[in-house]
């Protein structure tokens, strides 16, 4: 090759790279890949603690919590589909509660709603949505739960006063949580580790973003967060856990081509840089 | 922290780094004017403006996307030099600006830029553009302005976000020379990437000093320099404290511990 | 005289008597104050400015240093912090003014001259206008009827579905778009930046390369080969070499301390640009002119 | 039938063109593009407009001075109104008035921000265990030397990045001095090397969202995709 053509590697136009780009996310999108994963080892203790919910304390209410709106659902929502159907497959009970209008409609209505018949969960029996709160709210929210969790929450998204559900029986303060799990794009954990956790207990298992997710990392190091899954790749690995292959692991292939393009170009980019100042070089002498 | 009083030696600290910088501040404008060393980016402004000006393009500014804080006003006095070299050449300039506080005050910097530089007829209403509040919003009307304008220079001072990078390579595409320095740390990357001239951390807050020499500006650099050595003594003194507690003997005499973890716990808050 | 006070403004819930007298007086009391600024002499408009922007930052800062009651963490002024922070929102709202009177201007002009362009002005109005009324009707009254049945064609229409229309439909998923934007100026960026070049800009590539392989399947493929856990049971410090883990080391051990001393740099001028405005001791164009 | 009328619907309809029209300024500038951007700009302006009247001055100013009488806050009217001064000559300068109390408020909050987020930064350098002397070994650790070297090590390494950083971001100390200018520019080196590592682990978010933009068109809109 001569100066010219190693030149046009380092200059490949950007709309052919971003064509290129569409065609790898689209991909995957229509022919399922399903590469083998590598679940991460926070996915996996974070599927872990599940389990061990499952089979030590099944009748201790997990809180699924969301901070997340639209805005995030491309890596929030798988996150929060594989995380409930894991629950519903172990038929744990779990509530819901939202620091955000719109995250309570969608998972609500998007996520539990469609995986309850399919589950067979009944509202009320074996799960409740607690509601939406503002962020205003989040200190005496997160106290409160502590302590008092019925005297805290008092009614249902519709209204309705939760003690009325079966599925809150017996649900009083925190020695009666299972797990607190946080979906978020946000930094939302110091909250629920400074004023509702104390020392891990209960299990406080972390989804955020994955531009989020090194942040957090301290944490899974002390101990103070059971497991974390980190964005689309953590809903990738949770979806591999399960056996599942929803739409998380499909969203999750294609982001390894996606990976496996740009590390690509920026090899090619290189060589042709090398290659021609190398020539130029010669060149000159 | 919510007041003083949870850790008065917190507090104290934070009084004695005011002190500092006002005292360097007063010192400087007494007459003792002190150096600052070289910030590279900022020596490209004029370049960038006069070769917008001979290509008969115009030059962008957008100073950031929070509302009215230090922040952006701090990119705006740093503008305003900006401007008094697009007036120098005779050139157009437009600030496109998310917030109608902002608007107003980016519009008596570039009025008063251009009357201060002899050009004040150059000012046009037009040249500052408040878009909309909306985050993603605004980015689209920025690279929308971009690319139709074809500007030549874009210069990105304050906060930005996530969308630095359409700013950014928007411009790039279009050809612009481009400088850049945002206080959001998790963004310089991308600048780094798509810009030309980067000025990182805070350097952002050195930028005007930098190009106005003024003695107040550059009093106020020193006396941060010294507040940084300060910290930096602080974190020498905690370390020393933490590591000898960690020499078995020191650790289990209680005549050496007690004191060391007085002293390593002092800026702790409960 | 405290409590004179307190009566003086307590809140009128049912439109007592002086209701309305007190409503005008206020708004006198206001103007007159604007009116004696405006008479004061040029010379000491500046001490003016001054005099209000320290005044405007006096209250954080003597609630922070002031001492506080040890039981409830609040001291005097702890309580008006709402009432601080809703004055600040609400003079600060009515700036928006500002801006749509700028746009409608730009806009109307381009329009009435017909302007190269000026259908793009067009659109802008009626999307703004469609916005601002539909919105405003979805707050007061969401389900009053917009568009009547039309059947065989169309269902009725009210309010809060043409609200739902441009704000689902339009605003949210345009922002999604731009958003997702960035995907493609990311690799353009990576592919243009990453290059050799520089001892810089090499740094720059390798650090965001492990990254990159910590982060997907088959970067982590690369090294599952080296189990975190040695035949006898106990820890293997080779595991250390695993990629996910030099990315997670990398983010802990290298990013987090740069990330500190950016961090203390930042703030310490964010102190001191704080301090220079607060006491008026900035320098500028803007803050030298004769008024 | 059933088909064509989901295609329709308006707001996916709305929403999908909106998508490619903005997604197709990546390729090139075109009147697709501006007619969304106009529409895009004057929906955000008609929304701020909205929801300044709903969540600020309605609940704020209106509904507490109309329906609960705090009439005080009809003085805030004439405030307002400074910012207005910028349209005329006379008045300009009481813009500046108002500007200032803002310019007051934010600087005032810098002292609880300082307090609050940097002097806990300052401790974590060296609480809880950023300790140069290695703890002593836990018992029946096979792995103690390697653990202590390891520990040590990393201290160090943390510290004399935060130095170098520190170094690098000094500017009134003429960097004439040998020992100062290296330190700066390894100061250098260390922030590009944090800078890759902050672009790297961008990268997977900001796919996300173009991986689900491409989802609501395959999926939610034209259902060519199962799932």
């Amino acid at each position: 090759m001569n100066t010219n053509q190693w030149n046009r590697l380092q200059t490949i136009d950007r709309r052919v790279i971003y064509a290129i780009l569409l065609v790898v996310i689209l991909i995957p999108l229509f022919f399922p890949i399903t590469l083998p994963t590598f679940p991460s080892k926070q996915s996996r203790n974070f599927y872990d603690t599940i389990e061990k919910i499952a089979k030590d304390s099944p009748d201790k209410i997990v809180i699924v919590d969301g901070w997340w709106s639209p805005s995030t659902r491309g890596e929030n929502q798988w996150q929060a589909q594989a995380i409930i159907t894991h629950l519903m497959m172990r038929h744990l009970h779990f509530a819901i509660l939202s620091f955000d209008t719109q995250n309570n409609t969608v998972t609500q209505s998007q996520i539990v709603e469609p995986l309850a018949k399919k589950y067979g969960y009944v509202y009320g029996k074996d799960y409740v949505n607690w509601g939406f709160r503002p962020l205003a709210a989040f200190v005496p929210v997160a106290k409160g739960l502590v302590i008092d969790i019925p005297g805290t929450i008092k009614k249902d998204y519709k209204g309705t006063p939760i003690t009325q559900f079966p599925v809150m029986k017996g649900i009083k303060t925190r020695s009666d949580v299972g797990a607190l799990i946080e979906i978020t794009p946000s930094a939302s954990a110091e909250g629920w580790l400074g004023m509702f956790e104390k020392n891990n207990s209960p299990p406080f298992l972390f989804a955020p973003t994955a531009v989020m997710a090194p942040t957090y990392y301290p944490y899974l190091d002390t101990g103070q967060m059971a497991g974390m899954l980190t964005g689309i790749k953590g809903a990738g690995d949770y979806e591999g856990l399960l056996g599942t292959h929803s739409f998380g692991s499909r969203a999750a292939g294609a982001l390894s081509l996606v990976y496996a393009l740009i590390i690509a170009l920026i090899v090619l980019g290189n060589i042709g840089y090398y290659a021609t100042r190398a020539a130029s070089r010669k060149e000159d002498r | 922290m919510q007041h003083a009083s949870e850790n008065w030696w917190v507090s104290g600290l934070v009084i004695l780094l005011s002190l500092i910088i006002v005292g360097k501040v007063l010192l400087a404008q007494r007459g003792r004017v002190p150096f600052i060393r070289r910030i590279s980016g900022l020596n490209a402004i004029d370049e960038a403006v006069g070769r917008a000006t001979e290509m008969g393009r115009p030059v962008m500014m957008v100073p950031g996307i929070s509302g009215l804080d230090v922040v952006t006003l701090q990119a705006l006095s740093i503008f305003s030099y900006i401007a008094r070299a697009v007036a120098r050449f005779g050139n157009k300039s437009i600030i496109p600006t998310i917030d109608p506080i902002v608007t107003g005050v980016a519009e008596e910097t570039l009025q008063d830029a251009y009357a201060d530089a002899g050009r004040p007829e150059l000012y046009d209403s037009g040249d500052v553009r408040y878009l909309t509040g909306q985050q993603f919003a605004f980015a689209s009307g920025v690279a929308g302005i971009i690319v139709r304008e074809k500007v030549a220079a874009s210069f990105l001072f304050g906060a930005f976000f996530a969308e630095s990078l359409i700013f950014a390579e928007v411009g790039q595409q279009v050809g612009a020379i481009q400088v850049a320095g945002t206080t959001e740390t998790n963004q310089i990357p991308f600048f780094i990437a798509a810009c030309d001239y980067v000025i990182i951390g805070d350097e952002f807050y050195a930028a005007s000093a930098y190009l106005s020499r003024d003695p107040t500006l550059l009093g106020s650099i020193v006396g941060q320099d010294y507040c940084k050595l300060l910290l930096l003594a602080i974190i020498f003194l905690g370390l020393i404290g933490v590591s000898l507690l960690n020499v078995p003997f020191l650790a289990h005499s209680s005549l050496f511990s007690h004191p060391l973890h007085w002293v390593v716990d002092l800026l702790k808050v409960k | 005289m405290l409590h004179t006070l307190q009566h003086f403004f307590a809140p009128m819930p049912g439109h007592g008597a002086w209701y309305f007298e007190k409503l005008a007086l206020g708004l006198l009391f206001m103007f007159a104050i604007l009116g004696a600024l405006q008479l004061a002499p040029r010379r000491a408009r500046k001490g003016i400015i001054a005099f209000f922007t320290f005044l405007g930052g006096a209250y954080y800062a003597a609630e922070f240093f002031w001492p506080t009651n040890s039981a409830t963490n609040q001291n005097f002024l702890t309580p008006y912090q709402d009432t601080v922070a809703g004055l600040a929102s609400v003079v600060g709202s009515f700036a928006i003014g500002l801006g749509v009177i700028s746009l409608l201007q730009n806009h109307t002009r381009q329009l009435a001259r017909r302007r190269p362009g000026w259908g793009y002005s067009a659109i802008f109005l009626v999307f703004f206008l469609a916005m601002t009324v539909f919105g405003l009707m979805n707050a007061y009254s969401a389900k009053s009827t917009v568009i009547p049945a039309v059947p065989g064609f169309w269902a009725r229409q009210d309010a809060h579905g043409l609200f739902q229309f441009l704000f689902v439909g339009g605003l949210t998923n345009l922002g999604s778009a731009t958003f997702a934007m960035i995907a493609f100026y990311i690799a353009s960026a990576a592919y243009r930046a990453f290059r050799i070049r520089s001892l810089e800009a090499t740094l720059l590539m390798i650090a965001a390369l492990i990254i990159m392989f910590g982060s997907v399947s088959f970067g982590t493929w690369l090294t599952h080969g080296i189990h975190p856990v040695l035949a006898d049971g106990s820890e293997n410090p080779w595991a250390n070499l695993r990629i996910e883990n030099i990315a997670q080391w990398l983010m802990l051990q290298v990013n987090t301390p740069a990330q500190r001393g950016i961090l203390f740099g930042l703030t310490l001028g964010l102190l001191a640009t704080s301090l220079r405005y607060w006491l008026s001791l900035e320098r500028g164009a803007y803050f030298e002119k004769e008024l | 039938m059933e088909y064509i009328r989901h295609l329709f619907n308006p707001i996916l309809l709305f929403g999908a063109l909106g998508t490619m029209a903005i997604l197709s300024l990546v390729f090139k500038e075109n009147r697709f593009y501006r007619v969304f951007e106009h529409v895009f700009l004057g929906l955000a302006l008609g929304y701020d407009l909205e929801f300044t009247w709903t969540t600020i001055l309605r609940p704020l100013f209106w509904d507490a001075m109309v329906r609960d009488g705090q009439w005080a806050w009809v003085m805030t009217v004439p405030v307002g109104l400074m910012f207005y001064g910028i349209y005329t000559q006379r008045f300009t300068w009481m813009s500046r008035v108002v500007f200032g109390i803002f310019f007051g408020l934010n600087a005032g909050a810098v002292f609880q921000d300082f307090a609050g987020r940097v002097v806990p930064q300052v401790t974590k350098s060296f609480l809880p265990s950023k300790s140069l002397i290695p703890p002593p070994p836990i018992p029946g650790d096979p792995h103690a030397l390697l653990h202590q070297i390891s520990f040590v090590l990393n201290n160090f390494l943390f510290l004399g990045i935060v130095v170098s950083v520190l170094v690098y971001f000094l500017f009134a100390f003429e960097q004439k001095n040998k020992a100062v200018l290296r330190t700066a520019q390894i100061g250098r080196w260390v922030l590009m090397f944090a800078f890759g590592a902050i672009f790297g682990s961008t990268i997977m978010t900001r796919m996300a969202l173009l991986i689900d933009r491409m989802y609501f068109i395959f999926h939610d809109w034209l259902r060519l995709v199962k799932g």
